[in-house]
Formats: C-alpha cells, sequence, structure tokens
C-alpha cells in the first residue's frame, strides 16, 4: 500500500511559565492509503499535539513546532505556505474532536456550520451548498434533516453534534480524517454508533484514519496500525493483531494488563506503579524506567532508539537491545 | 415570555417607588431651599411663597404631592426658571443626547476594533501598547483632563473653542451653524469618549481572548477557513454576544448627559442644568432630574435583560 | 439475611423544571423513579447506566445531598431523610462519597494534611494531637507519602488527588463508601492502581461500596451485585456473574455488546441501538426503553413493566424476558 | 480541551519542593509581571513621597508668604508657589496624605461593608439576601454623583468642620461603593457553595463555622484583595471630584482635588497652570499605578485565570 502521510522526526515543544515542554518528541509514522492508524497513549503523552501538529493549528501561546517533516501527498505540510496549507486543511485533512458540544460555534446554525467548508473548498454556491449539507445530515444518519440544518448546536445531543462534525469533515471527501477522541465524552451505546459510522465512511469513501485514542478497545475495534505513545514518544508500533497479540515494550504491556475486560474478570487487576514523569524534567534516561519492571542501569541513562523487531513492528526499549547494551 | 416580562415590571416599579421616596427624602433633608437662598425677599414674602409651593407641609405629604403629580405625568415646576421641569429636560436633554451619542459610538467602534485586534495578538508590543492606554484611560480624573485639553488645546494653541455650544453672541444658521456645533462638541467628545474607551476596550479584549481559546475556534481553523473569516464570523460574534447587555446600561448615560464634562466644557445640557440647579438648590428640578436617571437606569436593566435573550439562541424563555 | 447495611426502597427525586423567572413548574425530570436496592456490609454494588440514568442522583439522595420526593433511605435501620440536620451530621461520617473529578473535589486553599483531618477534628473523633498520625496513617494507606500532608492539591496529578479524597473518607471509618465515578477522569494506568485500592481497602476494613460508574469492566471488576439504571429506572438487577454472562434485558444485552474489547478481529454479535438516548424530562411512556429496544412489541409502548423476580435474586423489568 | 489544560496535564508536581504557602507561590508569579512591579513601585513611591516628603521641605509649615505670590516653578519652588506664597510641591504632598488617606480609609470601609453583607446574603441565602440584596439594588439605582452631591450638601449644612469632613466624605463614598462589592462576594459564595468540594464538606459533616471560615472565605479572600486595590483608584478619583466641585473636603484641608479647584478661576486656569496641573497628575499616576498594580494582582489571584 502506498504511504498518504509520511511523518519524519515531528517535535513541537510549549514555552510555558515553568520552562520548556516538549510535548512531540521526534515522531516518525507513516498512514498508509485506506488504513487506519491509532495512536494511543495516556493524558499528556503528545499524542493530539501530533495532531495539532498534523493540521498547523498549534498556537497556543508558547506552542511551536520545531522540527521534522510531514510528507503529506508529496507535498511537506510544515514548509507550505498559510494560504495552502488552509487550502488543505479540511478538504484533504479533516479533523473532528473530543468535545462536540463545544467544538459547533454556539451562535451559529447547524446548517451554515456545514455550508462553510462546502463554499470554500468545493466553491459551491450558497444553493448548492445547501443541497449538499442536508445530504451529508442524512448521510450521517439524522433524521429531518431540514429541521436540524436550521438548529443551533444546544439544541441537539452529543451524539447528533458528533454525527454533524462528521458530517463537516467528510464534506470535501478528504484524504485523511483525523479523530481526537471522537467517542471519549459520549455514551457507549451511541460510541458504538459513532464508530460504525466511520468506519462506513472509510470503507466508501477510501480514506484513512488517525485515530487517536487512549480506549484500548476502541484500538482493537478499529485500528489497522497502533501507535503507542508515552512521554512524548513512540515505544511502540506495529500492526493491531501482533502488537495486542505480542506486546513487545513493558508500557504496552502494562497498558493492556491494567485494563479490566468485561467477561474476563480477575482476581486482582495489574497496575503500572507510579506516574508519568514531570515534561518539565526528563533526562536522558528511557521515560519509563521508574515504572518499569525490567528496568537495566542503561535504562536510567540512554534513551533507546525505535527499533525493527521484525513483521513491521517496532519498540523503543533496551530489553530488545541487548547486544547494544554493554556498547 | 409574559410571565418574565410581568415579574420584572412588577419588581422595577417597587424598586423605583423606594428609590423615589429615598430621592424625596434625602433631597428634602438637604438643607437651603430655593426661596431661603433668596436674599431679595421679605421675610413674609418667603413664607407665602412657601405656602403657594406646598414647602411648609410635612415632608411625607409634599411627597404623596409629588408622587401624584408625577403619575399624572407632572414632574413639577422649576422655581429658578419658572417652568415646568418635563419641558426643561426636553429644552436641554437632546443637547446631551447628542454629545453622548457620538461619543458613545466612537468609543463602541474604537473599543471592539481596538480589542479584537489587541486579544488577536495578545501578548505582543501592540497588546502591551493597549494595555497601558486601557488603564491610562480608566485613570483620568474626568474634569483634569477636560481642564488639561482646554488649557493646552483651546487657550494655548487656540484650535478649539474652550466651551459652550455655539460661540456666543452668533447667529449662524445652517451649514455654518452645524460647523460652529461640530467645532464645540469635539472636546467634550474626545474626553469623553477617552474615559469611555478604557474599560469598554478592556471588556472586548478579554472578551475575544476566551472566545478564541474556545474549541469551536479550533474547529472554525480545521476547517480551512480563513483567519479573517474565523476572526470575524466565528469568533466576533460570540465575543460581541455578552456585550448586548452593555447596550442597556448605556441608557442612562445618553440621555442622562455627563454632570462633569458639560460644566467643565459649559455644554447646555441636562448635566449642566443639574449643576446651576444644584446651586441655587431648584429642588423639584434635582428630584425630578434624579429620578429620571433611576427610571433610565432600571428601565437599562431591564433592556440589557430582554436584548441578552433575544440575541443568544442558548438562552430560551 | 441479617441486617442490611443500607436499604433503598422505592426512591424518588423529581427535579420541578419550571418556565421564566416566575420559576412556574410546568414539568419534572424524573432523575430518579422509583429505585430500590439493598446492600449488605462489607459488600459493593454497582450502579451502572449511562448519561442521563439518574444514578449520580441516586449516591446523591441517598447520602441526603439532595431532598428525596419519595420512598425511603434507610442506613443502619435509620431513616435518613427523617433525622434532623444535627442528627444527620452525627452519622455523615459513616457513609462517605468519594467523587469522579478530583481535581473539583478537593478547596484548592487548603493543604491536604487539613482538608483529611478536618472532619475528625470537627466530629471530635480525636484530639489535636492525635489527628496528625493518623492523617499519616491514611495517607499511607492510600499510597501516599508523609511529605504530601502540607502541600495544596494543586500540586498533585488526578491519580493522587483521588487518593486524596478516599484518604479523606477513609479517615472517619466509614461503614459505606458511595464512590461516584471515581475512575472515569483518570487514565488506564492509574484507574488500575485506584480499583486495586478500593479492591485492597474493601479487604482489609470491611467496607460497603456503592459503586456507580458507566463503565461495565470496572464495575464487574470490583462488584458483586450489580444495578442497571435506564432513565431514572432500575432495568435489572443480578449478581455480577449472572448479569455478566447471563443478561436478560435487552439495554443491558446491549450495553454489553457496545463496550469494546481489546482484542482485535474479533467476530462477535452486536447490538447496536438506534438513535439517541431521549431527555429525562420528557421519557417515552410505557418501558421507557421501547423506542431503542430492537425487540419492543406494542406491550412495551403502552405499559411500564413491573420490576420483578426472574429467578434467583435475578431481578428484571421487561415485558419480553 | 484547550492546549492550556492539556498542558496543565503534563505538569507533574516537582518532588524536591520544601513546604509550600501560596502567598509565596503568587508572589512568585506576581513578580514576573514586570508591569505590575512597577505599578506597585509607582504607588509605593507616591506613599512615602506624600507621608514622609513634607518632613524633607522647608516650606511645610505653610507659611504664608506675600513676597512669593503665585511665582513659576522655579529651583527654589520646583512646582511654584500659590496665591499665598506657599509652595506647590509641598501641598501636593500634603494633600496627597488625605487623598490617599481617604481612598485607602474608604476602601476599607466599603470592603468591610460590602464583603459582610454579601458573605450574609451568599452564605445564608433566604431573608437575609432579599433585604440585602435589594437595598445594594436600590442603591444602584439612584445615580453615584447626584448622591454624592446630595450627601456633600448636607455636610455644608451640617457645619461639619473641615478637618472632620474628610472622614465623612470617607464615609459618603463607601455608602456608595459598598453594593457594587457585596454583588460580587455574594456571586462568588454563591458559585463556591456549588463548587464539588462544598458538597464534600457536607457530606464530612464539617460544621457551618468551619465550612464558612475554612473552606468558603479562603476563596474569597484573593478576588477581595484585587477588588479592594482596584476600589481605592476609584475612591481617589471620586473624592477628588467631590472636592473640585466644593463638596467634598475643603480647603484649608488640602486635597488633590480642592487644588484643581484653582482652575476654577479664570486666571489661575490660564496663567498659573502649576497651580492645579501637579495635583491632576499626582492622581492620575497614582490611580494608574494601581489600577495596573490591581490588574496583575488578578491575573495572580484571581481563580479564573487558574486551573
Amino acid at each position: 500500500m502506498k504511504h498518504l502521510m509520511k511523518i519524519e522526526g515531528l517535535s513541537t515543544v510549549f514555552h510555558t511559565e515553568e520552562g520548556k515542554v516538549t510535548a512531540v518528541d521526534h515522531v516518525s509514522f507513516q498512514v498508509r492509503e485506506g488504513e487506519t492508524v491509532c495512536i494511543v497513549g495516556e493524558s499528556g503523552c503528545g499524542k493530539s499535539v501530533t495532531a495539532m501538529s498534523i493540521m498547523g493549528l498549534v498556537e497556543a501561546p508558547g506552542g511551536q513546532v520545531n522540527g521534522g517533516q510531514i510528507d503529506f501527498a508529496g507535498e511537506d505540510l510544515l514548509r507550505l505556505d498559510k494560504n495552502t496549507l488552509r487550502a488543505i486543511r479540511g478538504n484533504e485533512i479533516a479533523m473532528i474532536f473530543q468535545e462536540p458540544m463545544s467544538s459547533l460555534n454556539p451562535v451559529m446554525k447547524i446548517g451554515e456550520q456545514i455550508m462553510e467548508p462546502l463554499m470554500v473548498h468545493l466553491k459551491l454556491n450558497k444553493k448548492q451548498a445547501r443541497i449538499r449539507a442536508i445530504e451529508l445530515i442524512t448521510q450521517v444518519g439524522i433524521a429531518r434533516p431540514e429541521q436540524i440544518f436550521g438548529s443551533y448546536p444546544h439544541e441537539l445531543s452529543g451524539g447528533m453534534l458528533q454525527r454533524i462534525m462528521i458530517a463537516i469533515a467528510v464534506s470535501c471527501s478528504p484524504k485523511l480524517l483525523i479523530a481526537d477522541e471522537p467517542t471519549t465524552a459520549l455514551d457507549v451505546t451511541i460510541q458504538a454508533q459513532i464508530l460504525d459510522m466511520l468506519r462506513e465512511f472509510k470503507e466508501s469513501g477510501g480514506m484513512s484514519i488517525l485515530l487517536i485514542t487512549h480506549d484500548l478497545g476502541v484500538v482493537a475495534e478499529m485500528a489497522d496500525y497502533v501507535i503507542v505513545m508515552y512521554s512524548g514518544q513512540i515505544v511502540e508500533e506495529g500492526g493491531v493483531v501482533e502488537l495486542f497479540n505480542h506486546p513487545k515494550h513493558p508500557y504496552t504491556r502494562g497498558l493492556l494488563k491494567s485494563k479490566p475486560v468485561v467477561g474476563q474478570r480477575l482476581e486482582e487487576l495489574y497496575s503500572i506503579p507510579g506516574q508519568v514523569p514531570n515534561p518539565l524534567t526528563l533526562e536522558q534516561s528511557c521515560y519509563f524506567h521508574d515504572r518499569c519492571e525490567h528496568c537495566m542501569p542503561v535504562c536510567r541513562s540512554r534513551q533507546p532508539r525505535l527499533e525493527e523487531l521484525g513483521g513491521g513492528q517496532k519498540t523503543a526499549c533496551w530489553l530488545y537491545e541487548e547486544a547494544e547494551v554493554h556498547v | 415570555m409574559s410571565t418574565y416580562l410581568t415579574k420584572r415590571l412588577l419588581y422595577m416599579l417597587i424598586i423605583l417607588f423606594a428609590a423615589s421616596l429615598l430621592i424625596f427624602i434625602l433631597y428634602a433633608s438637604t438643607p437651603g431651599d430655593f426661596i431661603t437662598g433668596n436674599i431679595k425677599l421679605t421675610a413674609e414674602r418667603k413664607a407665602e411663597l412657601r405656602e403657594i409651593y406646598g414647602l411648609n407641609k410635612p415632608v411625607l405629604e409634599r411627597y404623596g404631592i409629588w408622587m401624584n403629580n408625577a403619575f399624572h405625568g407632572d414632574f413639577g415646576y422649576s422655581l429658578a426658571q419658572q417652568k415646568p421641569v418635563l419641558q426643561l429636560f426636553n429644552d436641554y436633554i437632546w443637547n446631551s443626547f447628542l454629545l453622548a451619542a457620538v461619543s458613545t459610538f466612537l468609543t463602541w467602534v474604537i473599543a471592539v476594533i481596538v480589542g479584537v485586534i489587541s486579544a488577536y495578538k495578545q501578548y505582543s508590543w501592540f497588546d502591551t501598547l493597549v494595555m497601558v492606554a486601557i488603564f491610562a484611560a480608566m485613570s483620568l480624573p474626568s474634569f483634569f483632563i477636560g481642564l488639561f485639553l482646554i488649557k493646552i488645546l483651546a487657550v494655548d494653541l487656540k484650535w478649539l473653542p474652550p466651551g459652550g455650544m455655539i460661540t456666543t453672541g452668533s447667529h449662524a444658521t445652517g451649514l455654518a451653524y452645524l460647523k460652529e456645533v461640530v467645532r464645540h462638541m469635539a472636546l467634550p467628545v474626545v474626553v469623553m469618549t477617552l474615559l469611555g474607551l478604557g474599560s469598554l476596550t478592556r471588556y472586548f479584549r478579554s472578551n475575544m481572548i476566551d472566545v478564541l481559546k474556545q474549541d469551536y475556534i479550533r474547529t472554525a481553523r480545521a476547517k480551512g477557513l480563513k483567519e479573517r473569516k474565523v476572526l470575524f464570523r466565528h469568533a466576533l460574534r460570540n465575543a460581541l454576544l455578552p456585550a448586548i447587555t452593555l447596550v442597556g446600561f448605556e441608557l442612562p448615560a445618553l440621555f442622562g448627559g455627563s454632570l462633569i464634562i458639560e460644566q467643565i466644557f459649559n455644554w447646555p445640557g441636562i448635566g449642566q442644568l443639574y449643576m446651576k440647579s444644584f446651586g441655587l438648590r431648584d429642588y423639584p428640578l434635582l428630584m425630578g432630574f434624579t429620578m429620571f436617571i433611576a427610571i433610565l437606569t432600571v428601565i437599562g436593566t431591564l433592556l440589557s435583560d430582554i436584548l441578552y435573550r433575544v440575541a443568544d439562541p442558548r438562552v430560551r424563555l | 439475611m441479617s441486617e442490611a447495611l443500607l436499604e433503598v426502597s422505592h426512591l424518588k427525586k423529581y427535579f420541578p423544571v419550571t418556565e421564566g423567572l416566575l420559576n412556574r413548574t410546568v414539568g419534572h425530570v424524573k432523575a430518579v423513579d422509583d429505585i430500590s436496592l439493598t446492600l449488605q456490609p462489607g459488600e459493593t454494588f454497582g450502579l451502572v447506566g449511562e448519561s442521563g440514568s439518574g444514578k449520580s442522583t441516586v449516591g446523591r439522595t441517598i447520602l441526603r445531598l439532595t431532598e428525596k420526593t419519595a420512598g425511603e433511605v434507610k442506613f443502619k435501620g435509620v431513616d435518613i431523610h427523617s433525622l434532623s440536620p444535627a442528627e444527620l451530621r452525627l452519622l455523615r461520617p459513616r457513609m462517605q462519597l468519594i467523587f469522579q473529578d478530583p481535581y473539583s473535589a478537593l478547596n484548592p486553599r487548603v493543604r491536604v494534611g487539613d482538608a483529611i483531618g478536618e472532619a475528625l477534628l470537627d466530629h471530635g473523633l480525636c484530639t489535636k494531637h492525635e489527628v496528625r498520625e493518623l492523617v499519616l496513617e491514611s495517607l499511607a494507606a492510600c499510597g501516599l507519602s508523609s511529605y504530601h500532608i502540607d502541600r495544596f492539591p494543586h500540586e498533585f496529578s488526578g491519580g493522587q488527588r483521588q487518593r486524596i479524597g478516599i484518604a479523606r473518607a477513609l479517615i472517619l471509618n466509614p461503614d459505606l463508601i458511595i464512590a461516584d465515578e471515581p475512575v472515569s477522569a483518570l487514565d488506564v494506568s492509574i484507574q488500575a492502581q485506584i480499583i486495586n485500592l478500593f479492591s485492597k481497602l474493601q479487604q482489609s476494613k470491611g467496607l460497603a461500596y456503592l459503586f456507580i460508574s458507566h463503565d461495565l469492566s470496572v464495575v464487574e471488576h470490583l462488584c458483586s451485585r450489580i444495578g442497571v439504571m435506564y432513565l431514572g429506572s432500575m432495568v435489572e438487577t443480578a449478581a455480577r456473574d449472572e448479569l455478566f454472562h447471563n443478561p436478560l434485558h435487552p439495554y443491558t444485552k446491549a450495553l454489553l455488546s457496545a463496550v469494546p474489547v481489546p482484542v482485535p478481529r474479533l467476530k462477535r454479535e452486536r447490538i447496536v441501538l438506534k438513535g439517541d438516548i431521549p431527555s429525562p424530562a420528557n421519557p417515552p411512556s410505557g418501558c421507557k426503553f421501547h423506542t431503542r429496544c430492537p425487540f419492543a412489541v406494542e406491550v412495551c409502548k403502552a405499559e411500564n413493566p413491573v420490576f420483578r423476580d426472574a429467578g434467583g435474586g435475578h431481578f428484571i423489568a421487561c415485558h419480553l424476558a | 480541551m484547550t492546549v492550556d489544560s492539556r498542558l496543565a496535564g503534563l505538569r507533574e508536581p516537582q518532588v524536591q519542593r520544601q513546604k509550600s504557602s501560596l502567598f509565596r507561590q503568587s508572589l512568585k508569579r506576581l513578580m514576573k509581571n514586570k508591569l505590575a512591579v512597577a505599578g506597585f513601585g509607582v504607588v509605593v513611591f507616591m506613599f512615602a513621597l506624600c507621608f514622609i516628603g513634607p518632613f524633607f521641605s522647608p516650606y511645610a509649615d505653610n507659611k504664608i508668604n506675600m513676597a512669593m505670590m503665585n511665582k513659576a516653578p522655579s529651583l527654589q519652588h520646583l512646582l511654584g508657589t500659590d496665591a499665598l506664597g506657599r509652595d506647590i510641591l509641598t501641598r501636593v504632598m500634603q494633600a496627597g496624605r488625605i487623598s490617599l488617606t481617604v481612598g485607602l480609609a474608604s476602601m476599607v470601609l466599603s470592603v468591610f461593608i460590602g464583603a459582610l453583607l454579601g458573605a450574609v446574603a451568599g452564605y445564608y441565602r433566604g431573608i437575609a439576601d432579599q433585604i440585602i440584596m435589594r437595598i445594594a439594588d436600590l442603591l444602584m439605582t439612584i445615580p453615584g454623583l447626584p448622591l454624592l452631591f446630595i450627601f456633600g450638601a448636607l455636610l455644608s449644612e451640617w457645619k461639619v468642620p473641615t478637618d472632620y469632613r474628610m472622614y465623612i466624605v470617607m464615609l459618603m463614598l463607601s455608602i456608595v461603593n459598598w453594593p457594587g462589592l457585596a454583588r460580587m462576594v455574594r456571586g462568588q459564595m454563591l458559585s463556591l457553595r456549588e463548587r464539588e468540594f462544598m458538597q464534600a464538606a457536607v457530606v464530612l459533616g464539617l460544621r457551618d463555622s468551619r465550612k464558612l471560615f475554612h473552606h468558603l472565605l479562603p476563596n474569597v479572600v484573593p478576588l477581595l484583595i484585587v477588588m479592594a486595590t482596584l476600589n481605592i483608584g476609584g475612591a481617589i478619583l471620586s473624592e477628588s471630584v467631590l472636592s473640585f466641585f466644593g463638596l467634598g473636603v475643603m480647603p484649608p484641608t488640602p486635597t488633590w482635588g480642592n487644588m484643581i479647584d484653582a482652575a476654577n478661576n479664570m486666571i489661575d486656569f490660564q496663567d498659573h497652570p502649576w497651580l492645579w496641573i501637579p495635583p491632576g497628575l499626582s492622581i492620575f499616576a497614582t490611580v494608574i499605578a494601581i489600577n495596573i498594580f490591581g490588574d496583575g494582582l488578578r491575573d495572580v489571584l484571581d481563580p479564573k485565570q487558574k486551573r
């Protein structure tokens, strides 16, 4: 399969009051055409910032992409001028967010908000955009599209709003859809509907999905390829089956073991001790070392590199680089 | 909506009633009156006049009469000017309105523009400059800045007239009259705009900063909209919405004149009328004026509420 | 049967829906609509439901943080809702609450040690000299260090704050802890730590939990009996293994099948429910679930099913099962 | 979720830190705001100038010197002299004492009344709330300046000795100012009551006094400090207006406001600007410094900014 997007050494930093935080630290991965890639990790691991960096929307005070390249359909997104990037955004790369309730403008009608990208990117006129918007509302499974078209966000439920967000996202038939925790704020039964819908759009539209989530269940259900992030770095990646069946990195293993699974109750849950390190005081080491059961002296002093292990699986862990330990 | 309105109106009336009582008692206990202050009158004439104006009656009875008349649309009779208070208001209020309307308009336009730009470029040197200017504007003693500008621009440089609405003894008409008024207006308008600008700019700036952090702004950008559109179509609407409540609060200022500015610039408005009457202890006029402002304040508050409810789709009645 | 620790019978909590500022009541949100449950000492009862199911309101009404509309809450045989404020205050230490959001549940201006120890002092359960020792003990039991005692809440991560919240409840030696979504705001690795802490404390202190959660996997792990709520009503109650392996209510079945399982390429039969959860202010007639139920028949629209025993302590409210 | 809050998740507590104090942390953050520090510097300078300055002035006795009437600024009299030959700089400093005292004292009084009534209204609600807030509504309906004017006129009639007038002026300003503060404190109390930590206090069965003094009030104080600071500036401005119109503090007690009264005299206004410009600039400098400092305080203390 051809790659659609290839990210190479992406780094994003935030300059905060207390110091510099490297939220995304030399991250490289690719998304192939028609593939769903999941980035999984806990809060603060840099998964959302990675998405915002791709969109060119890291602009919070002090935030800045300061290295790497994002090759998308032959162009480096980080080196495009603002207008070209804007033409790609919402058009070839679209995005949906975690909080559907606050992601739509509260004082604009739903219809208007769906029409905007249609008019900007597809250059439809108002009339055509309106017709298309109503089609889109129908496509995301909402009855009475005409009525919804004229309503305001606060009149709809969270699940409906997320459908509207999806309608906006797929309106210009993007090649890549970035979904940042799209179901975290929703109930399980609604989550199932939204995930089904994303899968349908992916299959019918041939688009790729970059799904960002903390929920390993969602990952297993949706992903073709999985990337595990920890403290701004990728610690493991691989095909979904290999990664779930043979996790290599102690963090990945820990995550999988610490999640209770319906119908597979254990007497005691495994838990990873400690907590995520302070991003302000990271030192040259494996960032997971002080929570790791297999911590070795080298883990405290040197950073492991992400290495191929065969079968397309990669991990950044000294356990798998024993040959190099004594160099 | 109607039940809400009824309740609000009722509360409004109660507050106004209490305010009227308070105002009346305050003025009634204010020392001296128009007659005492007039040294030309004999003691008998004074007593006679008191009788005529009902000033010898007990306070509460006088209040009753005052209120009764007010309900019939009669706000009393100015003793100094020998004219009905309402007629005097009508004579002066429009001068005040002219001044207030122009400066309010300017204040809002400048505040919105500067506030939006400043918020968009938060932490830039422009923003810092604006912040300092905002604090400066909020810290100006109104009468002092008025005097200061008169001294420099009118007295020393002689660019603009120092006060009044038309040049003394002028009989200009038509366009010449208009030009004269505009020249006289310039300084008081500048001062009033300056005084209002600080807090309003700050209000828009902080509103806009809050709005720009919202998720839907990120969504708008993610859609690939132009920055101008994100700012003015998506952000500004949300930032302006709460400002609608301020429109109502401007009401007393629009029609109530400005005591200080009109006094300093000798502008023949209702504020100056009040100041003049205050020196003369012309109670009917003073009470009428204070009550008038109180009414405007209460109506303004109600108006703010209604406007907000009309404008915000999220608030339903 | 021994005396129940907590007995909730036919509890109702309606919130009035008012219009205008005149507060004319135009309807009711039936947040809790006829809920009954019993909790034995040392037992864990799980209350599961989606948003709007009223599960949190059940917890809050039991603790009388809001007044009930009807029904009865008996804690150790005492009717909580008939106590005077002073009597209630004295009973408070016996039943504690753990909040979902560890950020807002702690006062930002109170040091951790004070936050944990102040209730002891206020109830006169120990002297000023003893309190520090007891606080340290409680901190240690919840996996926190002694140097944390003088810190302020903002210096802690979410997981640590949840530990502080647990320590604050634990120090009073309660019989019952109502935990309202205590791990929902936490990351997976931290979530496991807190769940284990809950189990450990139950074993060592003989606590009873009313565990409120939307997460079935967590509830399955911790609870011995589970109740499933939908729009203010209990639709199914059963012992843990019974509920998870033999769910009878269509809603429970759908809920169970909707939970994503971390096993890739898993083929399983899934009941995807249509539509949205109706508003609790305007619930459907008859069985409240009939609008989304794949098996609904005529009778479901008209009649509210009775909550009945389907055998062996497995209760269900459904016309079909 | 904003990037800020995402970052908040990233920030982990630093283990090595010693026993912390919220005050010290706030102070540290305040010191980073250069503008606010500068504002504070100016405020301190003005206070020092007004309260200590006169001791170093050779003209502090305010002796009438007919030979030195209305002299323009010179090396001898840096800001010139007035109609009685008194040194303007010294007068400005002495006036500042009164103006600053009035501003400070009226702030203390209005904060005291406002905070007390606001807290009572917000905590007990019910009847007390109704009564207090209705009175506040009423006072806010009547325009402030005419109200102050009436009070001022009353003062003149009661023949309040000029020495005592400043105390009455403080009281007047407080009467006009407290409703706003009370409303704010009440609003803050009401929103705090809804916070989960207050529910936690209920579940813990804490006493009312502890809930009020340990949980509610400490969360109101920061906002109160900010409002109080900004209130000083407002009071100084109001006092100057009153005194300028001869309804506040009257000569011979000098205040910045009644010194500007010189501008009401056509000749002094046009030809002796040193009589009225220095006190005006003093007001401006002091108030802007207070406002900037207060705003810096707000950034540090207002919980709305923090999470």
